[in-house]
């Protein structure tokens, strides 16, 4: 569709100029630098320096219990937490080998596939405004505010959601969960295709993303891309196919795949990922089992409420579980564990002693990858390239630097 | 000798024991921990909480019975941990749990409390089936000037009563009433009254008897703990110091919480006395925070470093002027071996002074008696006379050497010197330089006074007075600017030039274990303080 | 005499009444009128005893504000240049407003008033002789404030402007064929002629359709509006007004929406009939399914006037939907669209527009 | 199962010129214009339909908070009146942030529960609202459940909430005007339909409070 870009010639020898994009530019939502040599409008060198919101989320890990690590993940990808807590949970649940009663795994299925469209609304919500579009913001991030305000009521909290536990979650899904989420479902595909009309089918948009930061398919495999930018590079990876987890493998959807390995098929594969989690939703809520969500060992999960107040069992339980010389203690050993985050494979390396606190708590962060390659994607377009192509990434400062 | 040993089969492997060991013990030794509430292998056996369920087999024949009461034989086999016994321990839980009150929020046992911890390991995966009201009992019994009893909360093995019977040899304690409403009862009016009665505390396997020094103070999870010796007496008991740095920028001062006992064969098997348990206020309350110098009659505050170049200053210019000879040093029988040894080598080999002691005439002494309490109540003693820190003057003639003028200036170690010497002697002195923890009221102020640090901030050692030389551990730094006596008194031979004195506590224990046998070996873990310490610590009733 | 106070009242009605108004109105439409097309409510927490007004209070405060803040000048900055700049852009866009014809002739005590400061021979040549004013104003503020995203968006203002203005004149070279004039005055009139008796009037949309399709991007992209914004591109360069604060960057502000007025002036003037109301004559109304009504002269002109400002707020509100859908351009492609698609095409109408009159000569 | 498809786009003629697709756009935004100003106008004239913005004017109007929504502490009285809170600390142990300080006491004869909290005190500077203080709380004494969000202050010792500021979360009187958050419900009706149903299955005297806190 675009045609072949003005490449500047060498033997011109220009003069270049740098530029810093950040780290606090309007851009670099999150913060994050970009040093630009640019001639004109045209990038010639790049770098990218990260570090900025570094808070030494693994090392404070190790300073907190098992359970008590779960705050922290809400705060690597803050636009997802919920599926952060769920990895770190299931990553845990897998170094004790225990597996939560199947209402359980459903649960944390839906919410995160609530989690993955309320992520993919904001990362397309910010690509479109900072490539201008500032009503295709408004109309996702509305989208994201309804489930925004479901999810509130069901975990109390917005952002900072901390919601899962070992062997569980905090609370069931109230009963009118699915009939609330069936509305809300409804709207998201409206606004989807509002979305469509606004931008994908949108000359101006498609010029500005089409054959912008492309990155081939061999190079995306070698800079560690997972999730929605590896499979817009035509390359079939993820993780619920692959190494399924939860209840992905009772669930019928697909998972899209574009060839273009550019901006517009990063943006256009989220839109068609929403869809499908929307289909996910839908089935899962339909087919959710009737039962416990928390495991029921009372050494791993916090006795029911009415046993404590109630009996002496289930205080002595409670107790046991929250004292600090007591509670979970995972056997010594080590484990890798992955999920699909919205942006990608979200991975949890574990390795326990045999302690209350994780001897060592390391998150392979989604982000990260896209970030490195940021550089070789921007160094072939011009300025106004580089939102594009940092929107697309959908870089989560928070994730990136932990 | 085969006659002297019995083999039995423990969970499938072979053991061999005396005749006459009780099973529970044998299992326990084997490294198959047999859970339990009323044994205690320093008492007698009991047999009444039905815990130590093992399953016993003998000539094919098998049967489910308590371990502790029965004693091995030849031949016998014991599992510990079949359904059948895994199921006879649940129920006895499940009894024992019955009446048992909702506390653990306020009870202070909570977290070292044995109840819990069988019941996470063997508990009922169920919770109660028990909905009837429980039996109340009478809470918040006091039972002596330190003891609170909770009867709901005990489950009745009787551990306080064998103590008291068969240990400290006074039988203060019974049960009264029958059945569900059988209670502890103090069998006198007052109350128990001895010097032992804080050992009660430590080996009630659940919250029934409490403590009240540290009733409600921390929760027992936030304590961290260091092995270390009680500087109460010569006796040298082994102790756990239980320590709380939680918020600390809250609560600046009180650190140390309490003290427990820690087994030790030899010294002091399970227990400590009472005043050993409830001296550790003295760690935290009124301690001596800054350095001072009194110049002209103006007394200032200086850091510690200003305070050892001015006293260094002061002795070199007293010896020129007035000789060694007149110059004493008072050492202190409450600091380490190591302490002293910088000194000795500092003022002894260094300095050459003549006039060295560690007593003082009219020093409190305490009162012995057959179990732990010994009269010397400085735990170092013996590690002064060791060092041969003994004066030419007559010990004791202090007071009269300085009032006739022989010694006109003084280092002293941590004595109560306004109390011991008169005021008018005290003035006399031309030099009084004064290392001291606590703050003291002086009616004549020191040239110079140096904070010092108590043993719970200190690594070293103390020489008990059978003359073994066990390791102290620092629990925490030293509060304010104190510093060890070794820190201190090396900083001072640096600013006297005087070469030789050890540096570290490794160079001071090579130096010292040069100077006598009892210096050899030091007994006892090395260890800095740690919660995972502190969990074994506090599994000192668990035994 | 008469010319005189009547050339300085229209001025002072220009200034006053119009520009200055509707360039503010603009500024409240921009926020109220993005708000409820993004299901919002838009400005509207600034209150005068209660008053919101819709948030035109706001505004209100906002102007205040502007003109209360600091006003910084960076320290390395050319600052003759730096303080001219803004004052230059506003110059240059009230002035361009003098050959506009807001209404017909009018026949006040026996003068007759053109509704039209000047009626100049050169027509709208003499606007796009000064417009390009607005040019140097931007070039220089953003050069002399000697910031790197400044000097880029002042040098992508500068390629951007001038290109799209050869578009903008070419575009109504054809216009200017059909009504063989340059006067803007004479083009409204001649729009007041009817096509298939008296059903179509003869407007520039009707007339030069592709005209007004190439003359309404290129038109757009002189305000520096979205999806022209490159000078400004607030989330890459943050544009050539980087360093202005408080009055100086409400000019520059404040210009642009004049730029909008303008070009929604122009819009009526060449494609929309001007003041023209459909089969409003001199007289009265005559429609062609033989409805007549008269009306008197003043009543006539009073109703053209409305019918110019009804157009106005109209292409100002469309003008405004338009920037608030579309994502922006990228420097190169803006380039390209107008030197390879437009200009073309720019071309192309010319000499379609000579052959049909060639034809129907 | 899940399976790979793929979504590759070809784009056509109308792609390939601007005004189609602009067309179609700016036809959505003045659909949601036309409609928004109707609903705005309507409400201008006082007649009674769904607001025309889905915003909410946040002092005027406030969102009935959720039950399960984690905010300010506080802490509760028995039936009898007295403190629930024994001061067992387990809040203050499975607090990550370290936010909750507690100094025990003994309670006098005649309480039943012999411990109660001579400080308690809530570091809402540290705290970082994760709700495990009230899981742990085996006396039911802890509750986030206020509703209040405004917690700003001046300096860090005014965010030290006392015994007694969670024992009295502060008088919530509505001195605002009247809730008008219905009209949002309105807007969306699946969400009318979440907070009917929601009041329907939540018990009695939990917690949404709206207007003003006096403060």
């Amino acid at each position: 569709m675009s045609e072949e870009r003005y490449i500047p010639r060498n033997d011109l020898n220009i003069e270049t100029m740098q530029i810093n994009l950040g780290p606090s530019h309007p851009t670099t939502h999150g913060i994050i630098q970009m040093d630009l040599q640019v001639a004109g409008e045209d990038i010639i060198e790049a770098d990218v320096i990260i570090g900025y919101l570094h808070r030494g989320f693994e090392k404070m890990c190790e300073a907190h219990n098992w359970n008590q690590a779960v705050i922290y993940t809400d705060r690597l990808n803050y636009v997802s937490p919920l599926i952060n807590n769920v990895g770190y949970h299931l990553a845990v649940e897998k170094l004790m080998d225990i597996e939560v009663p199947s209402r359980g795994q459903y649960v944390r299925m839906v919410l995160s596939e609530i989690m993955r469209i309320c992520d993919h609304q904001t990362a397309l919500a910010a690509a479109a405004m900072e490539l201008g579009g500032f009503t295709p913001f408004l109309y996702l991030m509305k989208g994201r505010e309804l489930w925004w305000e479901l999810l509130e009521r069901v975990v109390g909290a917005r952002v900072t959601t901390s919601f899962t536990r070992i062997g569980g979650m905090v609370a069931d899904l109230p009963d009118w969960f699915a009939a609330a989420a069936e509305d809300i479902l409804l709207e998201t595909a409206n606004i989807n295709r509002e979305v469509h009309t606004l931008l994908t089918r949108n000359r101006i948009f498609i010029d500005r993303t089409r054959g912008v930061g492309y990155i081939s398919p061999e190079d995306a495999i070698s800079y560690g891309f997972t999730g929605p930018m590896l499979r817009s590079c035509g390359i079939e990876y993820d993780v619920r196919v692959a190494a399924p987890y939860l209840a992905y493998n009772d669930i019928d959807f697909e998972i899209p795949i574009l060839t273009n390995c550019d901006v517009y098929d990063r943006f256009y594969i989220r839109l068609l990922e929403i869809d499908q989690s929307c289909r996910i939703i839908k089935q899962g809520l339909a087919k959710l089992p009737q039962g416990p969500v928390n495991h029921l060992d009372k050494n791993i999960s916090l006795p029911p409420k009415s046993e404590v107040y109630g009996s002496i069992e289930g205080l002595m339980a409670h107790f046991k579980l929250l004292m600090n010389d007591n509670g979970v203690r995972p056997e010594a050993g080590e484990v890798y564990h992955a999920i699909e985050a919205a942006n990608g494979e979200l991975g949890y390396y574990l390795v326990s002693t045999g302690e209350l606190c994780p001897h060592k708590c390391r998150v392979r962060p989604t982000c990260m990858p896209f970030t490195q390659a940021l550089p070789q994607m921007i160094k072939q377009g011009m300025i106004a390239d580089v939102v594009p192509c940092f929107g697309s990434i959908n870089m989560i400062g928070g994730e990136l630097d932990r | 000798m085969e006659n002297n040993t019995i083999s039995i089969e423990i969970n499938g492997e072979s053991f061999s024991f005396p005749p006459g060991t009780n099973i529970l013990k044998a299992c326990n030794m084997s490294g198959f921990p047999v859970p339990h509430f009323c044994y205690h292998p320093c008492l007698s056996i009991s047999g009444n909480c039905r815990m130590c369920m093992v399953e016993l087999e003998l000539n094919g024949r098998s049967k489910v019975d308590v371990a502790c009461v029965n004693t091995v034989a030849e031949g016998l086999k014991v599992l510990t941990d079949t359904p059948a016994v895994l199921k006879a321990r649940r129920a006895s839980l499940e009894f024992l749990l019955l009446n048992h009150p909702l506390d653990c929020p306020f009870c202070d046992c909570a977290g070292e409390c044995k109840l819990q911890d069988y019941y996470e390991q063997y508990g009922n995966p169920e919770y109660s089936r028990f909905s009837e009201e429980k039996v109340h009992k009478q809470k918040r019994q006091s039972i002596g000037h330190n003891l609170k009893l909770d009867a709901e909360r005990c489950v009745l093995c009787t551990r306080c009563v064998r103590f008291f019977e068969e240990v400290v040899g006074k039988k203060e304690l019974g049960v009264g009433h029958r059945g569900a409403h059988s209670e502890i009862h103090a069998l006198a009016e007052t109350g128990v009254d001895n010097d032992y009665t804080g050992n009660v505390v430590d080996i009630c396997p659940v919250g029934a008897l409490t403590d009240t020094t540290f009733r409600f103070q921390r929760r027992t999870w936030y304590l961290q703990s260091v092995p270390t010796i009680c500087p109460g007496c010569a006796r040298g008991c082994n102790i756990e110091l239980q320590f709380d740095l939680e918020h600390e920028y809250k609560r600046a001062g009180k650190r140390a919480q309490r003290i427990k006992p820690r087994y030790n064969e030899q010294v002091n098997q399970w227990w400590i006395c009472d005043s050993g348990r409830y001296g550790f206020g003295a760690i935290d309350d009124n301690r001596l925070q800054q350095a001072s110098v009194s110049e002209e009659g103006q007394n200032r505050t200086v850091s510690s470093n200003e305070a050892v170049k001015a006293a260094a200053k002061l002795i070199r210019r007293f010896i020129d002027k007035k000789g060694t000879a007149a110059l004493a040093v008072l050492a202190s029988p409450d600091e380490t071996n190591e302490g002293l040894t910088a000194l000795r080598q500092l003022f002894r080999e260094g300095l050459q002074l003549p006039q060295i002691d560690y007593r003082l005439a009219g020093e409190p002494q305490g009162v012995a008696d057959q179990l732990l309490k010994h009269a010397d109540l400085h735990p170092n003693s013996r590690g002064c006379a060791n060092l041969q820190l003994e004066p030419k003057f007559e010990s004791g003639s202090l007071a009269t050497q300085i009032e006739s003028g022989a010694i006109s200036g003084l280092i002293c170690f941590r004595h109560d010197l306004p109390a011991l010497l008169t005021p008018q002697q005290l003035e006399q002195l031309e030099l009084l330089v004064v290392f001291e923890t606590h703050v003291v009221e002086w009616n004549r102020q020191p040239e110079v006074l140096l904070p010092l640090a108590v043993y719970a901030e200190q690594n070293g050692s103390f020489t008990s007075f059978d003359g073994i030389t066990q390791q102290i551990n620092r629990a925490f730094a030293p509060s304010g600017e104190a510093g060890t006596a070794l820190e201190l008194i090396h900083a001072l031979a640096g600013e006297l030039k005087i070469k030789g004195v050890p540096a570290t506590l490794e160079k001071a224990r090579v130096l010292m274990s040069s100077l006598s046998a009892d210096f050899a070996t030091v007994s006892g873990p090395v260890a800095g303080p740690s919660r995972q310490v502190s969990k074994e610590a506090r599994g000192i009733q668990h035994v | 005499m008469f010319e005189t106070i009547a050339s300085i009242i229209k001025i002072c009605f220009i200034v006053v009444c119009l520009l200055l108004p509707m360039a503010f109105l603009l500024m409240w439409a921009e926020r109220k009128e993005s708000a409820i097309m993004q299901d919002r409510i838009g400005a509207n927490r600034a209150s005068v005893f209660g008053i919101r007004a819709w948030g035109l209070i706001s505004m209100m405060a906002d102007a205040i504000k502007m003109f209360v803040k600091e006003d910084f000048s960076p320290p390395f900055a050319n600052k003759r240049l730096f303080h001219f700049a803004p004052f230059l852009a506003m110059f240059a866009v009230l002035i361009t407003f003098a050959v506009i014809p807001f209404g017909p002739e009018w026949t006040l005590l026996g003068h007759t008033v053109k509704l039209q400061i000047a009626d100049l021979g050169v027509g709208f040549l003499y606007m796009f002789a000064l417009a390009p004013l607005g040019i140097y104003a931007i070039a220089l503020g953003a050069w002399a404030s000697n910031n790197k995203y400044s000097a880029l968006g002042g040098i992508r203002a500068v390629g951007q402007l001038i290109s799209y203005e050869v578009v903008v004149g070419l575009s109504l070279i054809g216009l200017v064929m059909v009504f063989g004039t340059v006067q803007l005055d004479s083009i409204v009139v001649q729009q007041g002629d009817y096509w298939f008796n008296g059903w179509i009037p003869k407007w520039g949309v009707f007339l030069q359709p592709l005209g007004l399709l190439l003359f309404f991007p290129a038109g757009f992209a002189e305000t520096k509006r979205v999806p022209f914004d490159l000078p400004e591109g607030e989330s890459e360069i943050i544009g050539f007004n980087l360093e202005y604060s408080g009055l100086k960057f409400g000019l520059f502000m404040m210009s642009e929406f004049i730029e909008m007025v303008i070009l929604g002036a122009l819009l009526t003037t060449f494609f929309f009939g001007g003041w023209q109301v459909p089969w409003l004559f001199s007289d009265g109304f005559h429609f062609p399914w033989g409805w007549d009504f008269s009306l008197p002269h003043t009543a006539v002109v009073l109703l053209q006037v409305m019918s110019f400002l009804t157009k106005l707020v109209f292409f100002g509100w469309f003008l405004q939907i338009v920037r608030w859908t579309l994502p922006r351009f990228r420097y190169d492609q803006l380039i390209r669209l107008c030197w390879l698609y437009l200009l073309p095409l720019a071309v192309l109408n010319v000499v379609i527009t000579g052959i049909v009159i060639l034809v129907l000569q | 199962m899940a399976q790979y498809v793929n979504h590759d786009q070809k784009f056509g003629a109308t792609e390939a010129i601007y005004y189609p697709g602009i067309a179609k756009g700016v036809a959505l935004t003045i659909r949601h214009f036309v409609v928004n100003m109707w609903f705005h106008l309507m409400k201008a004239l006082r007649i009674k339909a769904r607001p025309g913005a889905i915003t909410i004017q946040y002092p005027d109007q406030r969102r009935v908070l959720p039950a399960a929504l984690r905010i300010r502490h506080r802490i509760k009285l028995n039936e009898d009146g007295r403190l629930r809170c024994t001061a067992c600390m387990l809040c203050e142990t499975a607090c990550p942030d370290n936010c909750i300080y507690i100094v025990p006491m003994e309670s006098p004869e005649e309480v039943p529960e012999e411990k109660m909290p001579a400080i308690f005190e809530i570091d809402l500077a540290r705290c970082c609202f994760c709700g495990m203080c009230v899981e742990a709380c085996p006396m039911d004494a802890i509750h986030m459940d206020t509703g209040i969000a405004e917690m700003a202050s001046d300096s860090r010792e005014n965010l030290v909430l006392d015994l007694e500021s969670l024992l009295k979360p502060g008088p919530i009187v509505c001195t605002g005007p009247a809730f008008r958050g219905k009209e949002i419900l309105e807007l969306l009706p699946h969400l009318k339909d979440v907070r009917a149903m929601e009041h329907q299955t939540q018990p009695e005297g939990s917690i949404y409070r709206v207007g003003k806190t006096n403060r």
